[in-house]
């Protein structure tokens, strides 16, 4: 039994722990989003929700023993196999020789993170801000003319005068 | 990546988003928002993705939760749940 | 609603939890994500192609830029819909008092901001500037710059900070920023090639192909950073004042 | 310059955008002018598109952003693509748009006031993002194009009155749930695959054979769930009718007829070209019949629902309820006929819901009177506006020579074709209610009286729209009521040429 138990936090928890911290805080966000009564614990759910999803792309583009996706220039000879000479700072180089390949290095693409997710998720970071400052003027216009940011209060004034 | 460091910020992260979701002060809940997205920053960084640990620091922690803090100035406090 | 939300969220959790036994573990260097074709690409070959050592600003700028340009779309679209939602025009003398005066706040805070507001816009001009080499870019370093002008919102009051960035300028350099994002875009399409290949621009910059992919996205990331400051500005006042522009918080 | 056709003409509403917002509060006139343009050049530029993919004879015009190459077979950047569906629905899109900014001339002055040019400004975008979806090739990018639909509609719907701001409200949360989930549908293939292109992912997953994998079959449910929450399908329309009906007139009269359609076009796009018609309709899956018949409970719980509301617009978006499930059910019978008539009803959908809710919104505006009782004795004294609503009613009911007849004609013989009898009623039996609806209205029209004095109204919901009083029309409302109309007549007799592009271009995907 031990083992078992054992051998399924090996497989299943340890690694993948990510994912299901991922997994609890969407399901924290979604029931906040859907069952909280007032208007801002909903828009706080929802930035949860919306971070939950950004934490999974980016464990996606974790590499176990990978550094920031930047090619450093400093003679960090670990992260970066100079291939002869190194001249990249000046711009005018590029200019004068389009098609000599040789004065970039040789990357090994397990030492650099994988960019793409973190670039989708700058993305979903703003699209997220955005539908928040959005949702927060839409709440503030609510409570202008109800009054209250409870959503049972607002359905409370508008059932006597509302006919649906 | 260190993962005893990514297990730890995640805890916490679990730990802040009950306490914003629960809180029943809204300025509270906005602040404690705030704490939620500096983690979040912190774990973004120790992944390596240093760029969305910088736009989380100025999006999450920053400009969102001062927003937030500007509509429950404008609004009210209150909150029942 | 409670029961029903619970239930829902539970059904999604497990489909979402049934799903992750399947996945690369976490830092697997040869998931497809990570050991993909196009990811590969655009580590071994972004310096190569564009001279940008940040692969995460190149591929933003560059690689998928038509999306960063609707990512900016996405910004200007936040702030003008709130103004279009919140701002109401005219009748300031019915507006009561609010607690906290025009004046900002006390005299140290507005000292220690007047100190650290020079440093705080510098250092957003170097991230736009130096988003190529180090983390950062246009979006960062707009926030930053439009965060600026929230603290002199927030120290000053926010008509002090409103004679530095007013309500029509606010709009203009939002425009602006995406102009400059879109018309750099149409700028390649008028140089006989497809719409933001800064490769067409190769004749009217200095420095080859690749110093032109590397020029043109510093330009973009100065239109990103212009829209982005003058939306995150645009957004707090109208918030804090629901849209009547005249007291900040 | 007919290369980059499909990327003018997303650039050339998004300039009409920059510039209605530089003219600032209070400038609706100037901000009109302009976005009449630049919809003008659209819907111009959309026209040279469709007749392009026509000529280049069942292929398909794709568009590389930034130029970059594929490495590796795989593509790095972003690509756009169009084939004749592609045109078809962009067309509609844009010439959607022109002919609403017609009609809104003169009611954004009344409803939104001194803010018209932000109005016209999100309008824009809205158009923007629209054809963007329709066009894009790459899974993320779509999703970024789904928000800038969704922000712009919150914002649009917002602008109403203090119940359209709790509807939009709703909307937010509602359309945020949606969006995530499409998000992580394509976060979970991007962990399979490593791609985001569509036609690459489906030529990975193919290679691989990954059709069994949980992880796949759970972002096919994810993307579904997002998809649906979007288009408003039955249990998750909640957000809808309210959203719809107490927006301003123009508002509703443009996203009614497009964003539920577009959000159809994407889930056949994913259904067939992301996933393919062997994993969708595969004998072993458990959704192909669960879907059809939650369609069928769409189509009866929408036409039901609608039979039971006393408010035009009410009425009508309910109405929308139940044609999201026909075109859902149509593109998941497993039959080209059934899928090519999922997809006329797209567009003829379109044209039929825009006349109706133009019609419906000039006889609100005119009688102030929301309720159906507004059309009491309207033949005699609005008979322009009434011919209008009565042929986008009759194509409701699905009666020739208009498009309703042959869409609903070809959805039923793709069902019988497929053996989904219970679907075959289930159309028949909504175009029986949708015929209750209509001539109970074409009856009050007809011999209902006019009412003298106005009865005392308790609607908090009309009051952003003044009652102007039965007089004449003006020009700007009747004219786009007119070529929505026509349009409803041209679809139904084009309906040959129409099924036949469409299904041609629907055999190639299919195999």
């Amino acid at each position: 039994m031990d083992i078992i138990i054992a051998s399924f936090l090996e497989d299943s928890i340890v690694p993948k722990f990510n994912y299901w911290i991922y997994v609890i805080l969407m399901m924290i966000g979604l029931y906040a989003m859907i069952t909280k009564n007032n208007l801002i614990k909903k828009l706080i759910g929802m930035a949860i929700f919306q971070t939950a999803i950004i934490l999974l792309y980016v464990s996606v583009g974790v590499k176990a023993d990978a550094n920031i996706p930047i090619i450093s220039h400093h003679g960090e000879k670990d992260h970066v196999e100079h291939a002869q000479n190194e001249n990249l700072d000046s711009a005018s180089e590029g200019s004068s020789h389009h098609g000599s390949k040789k004065e970039y290095h040789v990357i090994d693409k397990n030492k650099f993170a994988n960019p793409l997710p973190h670039v989708l998720m700058l993305t979903a970071i703003v699209v997220g801000v955005s539908t928040l400052g959005l949702a927060l003027a839409i709440s503030q216009k609510v409570h202008g003319s109800f009054g209250t940011l409870e959503e049972d209060e607002i359905l409370d004034q508008l059932r006597p005068g509302g006919h649906d | 990546m260190i993962w005893q460091f990514d297990i730890i910020i995640l805890i916490f992260l679990v730990v802040t988003a009950v306490i914003a979701l629960r809180v029943k002060d809204l300025l509270g809940a906005s602040m404690v928002f705030g704490i939620y997205s500096f983690l979040i920053c912190l774990l973004w960084a120790e992944m390596g993705a240093v760029d969305v640990a910088f736009t989380e620091a100025a999006v999450g922690a920053g400009v969102s939760t001062v927003i937030m803090i500007a509509t429950v100035f404008s609004t009210t406090r209150r909150s029942k749940d | 609603m409670k029961f029903f939300g619970l239930l829902s969220v539970i059904i999604v959790g497990f489909l979402l939890l049934s799903a992750t036994k399947d996945f690369p573990n976490w830092g697997d260097e040869d998931s497809p994500a990570n050991s993909g074709p196009v990811s590969s690409f655009y580590i071994e070959k972004t310096e190569e192609k564009t001279k940008v050592p940040n692969m995460v600003t190149a591929v933003l700028a560059d690689y998928r830029g038509y999306d960063t340009m609707f990512e900016t779309v996405v910004i200007f679209i936040a702030g003008i819909g709130i103004i279009a939602v919140l701002r109401t025009y005219g009748n300031n003398e019915s507006i009561p008092k609010n607690q906290v005066g025009d004046e900002g706040a006390g005299l140290l805070a507005r000292m220690t901001c007047s100190l650290i507001l020079p440093f705080i816009q510098l250092f957003a001009l170097y991230v736009v500037a130096h988003g190529h080499h180090s983390p950062g870019g246009g979006f960062q370093g707009g926030v930053m710059l439009g965060a600026s002008y929230i603290l002199l919102a927030l120290a000053y009051g926010l008509a002090r900070a409103k004679s530095c960035f007013s309500e029509k300028r606010t709009l203009v350099f939002a425009a602006l920023g995406i102009f400059i994002y879109v018309g750099w875009g149409v700028l390649c399409l008028v140089m006989g090639s497809e719409f933001l290949n800064y490769s067409a621009l190769d004749s009217i910059l200095p420095g080859g192909v690749e110093m032109a992919r590397s020029h043109s996205m510093l330009a973009v990331e100065i239109g990103v950073a212009l829209t982005v400051t003058a939306i995150m500005f645009s957004m707090f006042s109208n918030l804090s004042t629901k849209g009547r522009l005249d007291k900040g918080l | 310059m007919t290369d980059h056709l499909p990327i003018l003409l997303l650039l050339s509403p998004l300039f009409g955008a920059l510039v209605c917002v530089l003219f600032g509060k209070g400038n609706s006139k100037n901000a009109w002018i302009v976005s009449m343009i630049s919809l003008g050049i659209s819907s111009i530029l959309s026209v040279f598109l469709l007749l392009k993919v026509l000529s280049i004879k069942g292929g398909d015009i794709r568009y590389r952003m930034g130029g970059w190459d594929p490495s590796s077979g795989y593509e790095v950047g972003i690509e756009l693509r169009v084939d004749i569906l592609a045109a078809l629905i962009v067309l509609a899109v844009t010439l959607v748009g022109f002919i609403n900014t017609i009609y809104s001339k003169t009611r954004v002055p009344a409803e939104v006031g001194e803010k018209g040019p932000f109005f016209y400004a999100l309008i824009q975008l809205l158009i923007v993002g629209l054809c963007g979806i329709i066009m894009t090739n790459d899974a993320f990018n779509l999703y970024v194009l789904i928000e800038i639909t969704s922000l712009t509609s919150y914002a649009l719907i917002a602008m109403g009155n203090r119940r359209a701001a709790l509807s939009s409200f709703n909307y937010v949360i509602m359309g945020t749930i949606g969006a995530s989930f499409y998000l992580l549908g394509v976060g979970y293939l991007y962990i399979k695959t490593g791609t985001l292109n569509i036609d690459d992912i489906h030529t990975y997953l193919e290679n691989e054979n990954l059709w069994t994998s949980q992880s796949i079959i759970v972002a096919f449910i994810l993307i579904m769930l997002g998809v649906w929450t979007k288009m408003a399908l039955f249990p998750l329309h909640g957000w809808l009718p309210n959203a719809y009906s107490y927006a301003p007139s123009m508002t509703g009269t443009f996203m009614a007829p497009l964003m539920t359609k577009v959000m159809v076009y994407v889930m056949i796009r994913v259904m067939l070209w992301l996933f393919g018609a062997d994993f969708v309709y595969s004998e072993d899956s458990v959704w192909g019949e669960l879907i059809v018949w939650m369609s069928v409970v769409a189509i009866v719980a929408g036409s039901f629902l609608a039979l039971a509301r006393n408010d035009i617009k009410k009425m009508l978006t309910y109405l929308i309820i139940a044609e999201v499930g026909y075109m859902v059910g149509g593109a998941w019978l497993n039959s080209l006929t059934g899928q090519a008539g999922a997809f006329y009803h797209i567009l003829s959908d379109a044209a039929m819901t825009f006349c109706l809710f133009i019609a419906a919104s000039i006889v609100i505006i005119r009688t102030g009177e929301s309720r159906l009782n507004a059309f009491d004795g309207l033949f005699r004294k609005m008979p322009l506006t009434m011919i209008g609503f009565t042929i986008g009613g009759l194509s409701m009911i699905g009666l020739p020579p208009t498009c309703g007849f042959f869409s609903k004609w070809y959805l039923i013989s793709g069902g019988i074709e497929s053996g989904h009898w219970e679907f075959v009623v289930a159309l028949l039996f909504s175009s029986l209610i949708n015929a209750v609806i209509f001539f109970k209205i074409f009856e009050r029209a007809y011999f209902g009286k006019i009412k003298g004095i106005k009865e005392e109204v308790s609607v908090a919901d009309i009051d952003m729209i003044p009652a102007e009083g039965i007089k004449s029309v003006p020009a700007s409302m009747l004219i786009p009521l007119f070529i929505s109309a026509l349009s409803v007549l041209i679809l139904g007799i084009m309906n040959k040429n129409l099924f036949s592009w469409i299904s041609n271009a629907l055999k190639m995907i299919n195999g």
